[in-house]
């Protein structure tokens, strides 16, 4: 466990999500609730570009690069993908909450309950 | 619709807006960026006009229908070059040694050729317009939606 | 022809995508031609499906890798370790491959006459079509990567179908939580992703399972692994999202979830024989299934008697049979570390719950469109306002005995033949699981029973005198899945001998799965 | 033959069973071809006889579904109380179970391992 | 009750995660990176791309981003879908 100092990022990510699960959970605001997810998908992201880094590495271009280690480059484009597909998710939630104001004339969770049982 | 003041300088930023995003999408297989980012870009500024004018104003210019043809082309674009290199494999990146795109750079740090890349850069292009397509028109139409009138089917 | 089968793994899932992509433009011009492309292509990839099934039963795993000079070139020559994505296709992928275009093409005749009177009618068969692209993906693909993109291929899809229905407020409220649930199954799946990637760096599923060594990191993996899935596929007592969503959507999209769950169950499955095969702690996690199982069964079939709504009372009922699934397949998960019992009853276990996989996807989605053909000709989803409809509804009628009979196990009809696999195998693990299976299947045939004469029986209604039966289309698309659980009725030992035990075998048989891969002798 | 279902000690052959479903079936013909001769349909004889009140419409005359199976609930009053707690159609509690149910299953995968 | 119940097991999920991702290699010294090493001496060759991510993102695992640009579509047209307009629907399309 002599390492814990270094891995201040993953823990970071980590807390992240955990907010992100208490605001999600406890929240009855649908607007908070996504603002919950839009943080546990930026935790998620964290930990993932946090994975590829190498101490002292330069960016993975080879455009005028000075030498010398190079940070891992398949993370970063696993994060760029799970970026934009949650942007596509937020877009989507954000247009179900509108109709859901618009029917309910509400934005409480507990509101929107129609169906139970 | 903001005054008018705000409106010329937004028109004239949209320019440099455009010429940015160009830029982070013509070099993205040089240097940081690609498809998605400088279609980011551009979409920005998009939201920008859309600030600056009202969503009426800016439904006058650009037409939902338009965009989707749009960005049904862009897409059908890069499944079209990912389909082309099929006689190798699927994404086979087969423009690699050809005149179009297929030099082969330096091993290593070298200052960067724009011909290189092979689909790399038609990809960036492809996607590029697919993004500015798709993301402008989830702006509008939440715009309109949010104002009270809805788009056209 | 030879080429066509090499390449038939991505054209299955690329044909689609590019069907979708062409839908839009093309439905702006006509409607006609749009509806011949979404059936033609659904009927190549059936075809296709089906040809790449033959070639595997004589040929073994069909592996595909995406970009490189040959596709069965998994590893660059030299390099030990697979670099890009590889598509592997053994017997229980190309099971659910078979389930999926069937299924897929049946909802898509189902919906030319269903959403006829609605706007919207492009996207709606482009998301369509982009949904069967999204399963086919998770079921084919042999990279964890690539499966949580088809995953959220597949929800995001499939939560803006839910929603199709604009005019009401339930419709939303159904597809904001299917979506909110996938999203965060998703999230949960890429951190577990991730937590695999900083101890390996690799994301093909056989290479991993090569190396993997089950550590403290690996168990959490695991944990949120199967839990993420399981949501997906609605297991007790994280199902309360399914009934929700599914009830709201229009029923060719609800014949299609249903599979999409499938797949999730799947992916689970994948994960725990295929990646975590090996090292599993296996009596636990499969006693963590069955448990989980059992209430899946229990609470789904007692709920289901309580609803008065028949979409809702139909997701209660997908619920407690995915149970017998979990069921069946945890026994054979149980009993993994040991040859002999495996030998004896786990893998007619596994055959039982990958059987009823198969049997359910093809009597569940018959009985979501007759309930889609109730709401059709009623307007209405409430149980207590029909009553007398088999007047009018006779081929309605006729089909929805057909699935009630298939679902409750009555024989000969193929629920049967894979609940006593089931049964017979898990009697002899455990033989409580038996009885709470055959109470189950009790309660399943009474609160069918008590649908049937509410809805069905009894005298004309007066407000339902005028109207006539459903259209066409719609009962051509129930006369498909109808035929599929005939022919399995009549001929059980050829499906099991030709699709089901192949399929147990893949899943039991890490091995070959991993050599396909890597090449190397495990 | 390719209906036999081989399932662990025992068969299931869907085809023997139709066939003695069919036999059964003429022999129920046969008994009911030596029912009443003078039943005519249309006819008074087919009227609902409700001991000489006149029937009800059709509409209140069907049983709706609220109203089968009351005893079954009757009974089981308690186990749907509890049952239908969970079910509070919040979507905030459907996370919730779903934390739950992740850290218990990683609870027990931990001391299983620790046990080994 | 629900929110004591809640805030525990939250708790706990939290304490494994951390707990697992403390165990990771440590910040900047990965165990293992065979894959991305090859990807960074064989990338300028294979692709004749000198961004690297960019060559994994529409090469080496160019079906990802098929995929990612397929989402976007979706969410797109999924959008445009459920905020399609009221008038229309009464001719019915």
């Amino acid at each position: 466990m002599d390492h814990i100092p270094f891995n201040f990022p993953f823990l970071a990510a980590a807390l992240l999500v955990g907010v992100s699960f208490y605001i999600i959970i406890f929240k009855k605001n649908l607007i908070k609730l996504i603002m919950g997810v839009a943080i546990l998908a930026a935790g998620v992201n964290l930990f993932l570009v946090s994975l590829g880094f190498r101490a002292g590495g330069a960016a993975p271009i080879y455009t005028n690069v000075t030498e010398g280690p190079m940070v891992m480059p398949v993370p970063q484009a696993l994060t760029l993908t799970s970026i934009v597909i949650n942007v596509a998710v937020l877009a989507l939630m954000l247009t179900m909450v509108i109709h859901i104001y618009r029917h309910t004339g509400s934005l409480d969770s507990e509101k929107s309950r129609k169906m139970k049982g | 619709m903001l005054s008018k003041i705000v409106r010329t300088v937004t028109n004239e930023f949209m320019l440099f807006i455009l010429v940015f995003g160009f830029y982070i999408i013509a070099h993205g297989h040089l240097t940081p960026g690609g498809g998605f980012q400088g279609g980011a870009v551009i979409v920005s500024g998009v939201v920008m006009l859309l600030v600056a004018f009202n969503s009426q104003e800016l439904k006058k210019t650009l037409h939902e229908r338009a965009l989707s043809i749009m960005e049904s082309t862009g897409a059908l674009i890069f499944i079209a070059l990912a389909f082309a290199g099929i006689g190798a494999a699927f994404f086979y990146n087969f423009l690699v040694g050809t005149p179009i795109f297929g030099r082969i750079p330096a091993t290593g740090p070298n200052p960067g050729d724009i011909w290189t890349g092979g689909v790399i850069p038609l990809m960036n292009f492809a996607v590029g317009l697919k993004v500015i397509a798709g993301l402008s028109a989830v702006v509008l139409a939440m715009a309109l939606f949010s104002s009270g009138e809805e788009i056209e089917e | 022809m030879a080429a066509l089968i090499t390449h038939s793994p991505i054209l299955i899932i690329a044909i689609p995508l590019l069907a979708a992509f062409l839908t839009l433009p093309i439905g702006m011009a006509s409607k006609k031609a749009r509806n011949a492309l979404v059936i033609v292509s659904l009927t190549f990839v059936a075809f296709l499906v089906f040809a790449l099934a033959r070639d595997i039963s004589i040929n073994g795993i069909h592996i595909y890798t995406l970009g490189a000079t040959s596709p069965d070139l998994t590893t660059p020559t030299g390099f030990m370790v697979p670099v890009r994505i590889i598509l592997e296709v053994d017997g229980m992928s190309i099971l659910m491959g078979i389930i999926w275009s069937i299924v897929s093409l049946a909802a898509a005749i189902y919906s030319l006459s269903h959403i006829a009177s609605e706007t919207g009618q492009n996207r709606f068969y482009t998301l369509l079509l982009l949904m069967v692209t999204g399963g086919f993906g998770m079921m084919f693909t042999g990279d964890l990567f690539n499966l949580f993109v088809f995953l959220e291929i597949a929800s995001i899809s499939g939560a803006a179908l839910i929603a199709f229905r604009t005019r009401s407020a339930d419709t939303q409220e159904g597809g904001f939580k299917y979506i909110v649930v996938s999203a965060i199954a998703g999230l949960m799946v890429l951190f577990a992703i991730g937590l695999l990637y900083a101890q390996y760096n690799l994301l093909n599923i056989g290479a991993l399972a090569q190396v993997i060594q089950y550590t403290t990191l690996d168990k959490i993996a695991l944990a949120l692994l199967l839990i993420a899935f399981a949501m997906k596929t609605g297991m007790v007592p994280l199902h309360l999202w399914f009934p929700d969503a599914y009830s709201v959507a229009p029923a060719s999209i609800t014949g299609m979830l249903v599979i999409t769950s499938h797949a999730c169950m799947y992916a689970a499955f994948r994960v725990c024989f295929t990646l975590y095969g090996g090292v599993i702690d296996a009596p636990v996690v499969g006693w963590i299934l069955i448990v989980f199982g059992l209430l899946t069964m229990f609470v789904g079939v007692t709920m289901a008697v309580y609803q008065k709504d028949v979409m809702r009372f139909m997701s209660y009922h997908a619920i407690s049979q995915l149970g017998y699934m979990w069921v069946g397949v945890g026994v054979g998960l149980a009993v993994l570390g040991n040859p002999a019992l495996l030998a004896t009853y786990g893998r007619d276990a596994i055959s039982g719950g990958i059987f009823h996989i198969l049997n359910h996807a093809m009597y569940k989605p018959l009985l979501f469109f007759t309930g889609g053909a109730l709401f059709h000709y009623t307007g209405t989803r409430d149980l207590t306002k029909m009553g007398g409809l088999a007047h009018k509804m006779k081929w309605t009628t006729i089909l929805y005995i057909i699935g009630t009979l298939s679902i409750s196990g009555i024989p000969p009809l193929n629920g049967f033949s894979s609940k006593i696999l089931i049964y017979e195998s898990v009697f002899r693990f455990n033989p409580i699981l038996t009885i709470i299976g055959i109470i189950v299947s009790i309660l399943t045939l009474a609160s069918f029973t008590k649908a049937f004469h509410s809805a069905f029986m009894g005298a004309e209604l007066p407000e339902y005198k005028e109207g006539k039966e459903v259209p066409k289309s719609m009962i051509i698309a129930m006369m498909i899945l109808a035929a599929g659980i005939v022919f399995i009725t009549l001929f059980p030992s050829l499906i099991v001998d030709w699709a089901i035990h192949p399929a147990a075998d893949a899943l039991i048989d890490q091995g070959a799965y991993i050599n396909a891969v890597t090449g190397a002798v495990p | 033959m390719t209906s036999i279902l081989e399932s662990g000690y025992a068969f299931w052959n869907p085809i023997i069973w139709i066939i003695a479903f069919v036999v059964v079936m003429v022999i129920v013909y046969f008994f009911r071809r030596r029912g009443q001769k003078q039943y005519k349909k249309d006819t008074a004889q087919a009227r609902i006889f409700l001991c000489g009140e006149e029937v009800p419409e059709a509409g209140q005359r069907h049983i709706r579904v609220g109203n089968i199976y009351w005893g079954f609930f009757e009974t089981l009053k308690e186990y749907y109380n509890q049952v239908l707690r969970p079910h509070t159609g919040i979507i905030n509690d459907y996370i919730l179970w779903f934390v739950a149910v992740t850290a218990i299953s990683v609870i027990v995968l931990l001391i299983a391992g620790l046990a080994k | 009750m629900r929110k004591v119940v809640g805030l525990i097991l939250l708790l706990v999920l939290v304490a494994f995660l951390v707990w697992g991702v403390l165990l990771i290699h440590p910040f900047g010294y990965p165990d293992a990176s065979d894959m991305d090493d090859y990807i960074i001496q064989n990338a300028q060759e294979e692709t004749g791309s000198n961004n690297v991510v960019t060559s994994v993102v529409f090469d080496y695992r160019g079906f990802d981003t098929l995929g990612e640009a397929t989402i976007l579509f979706t969410a797109v047209t999924g959008v445009l879908l459920l905020l399609r307009t009221e008038k229309r629907r009464k001719e019915g399309s």
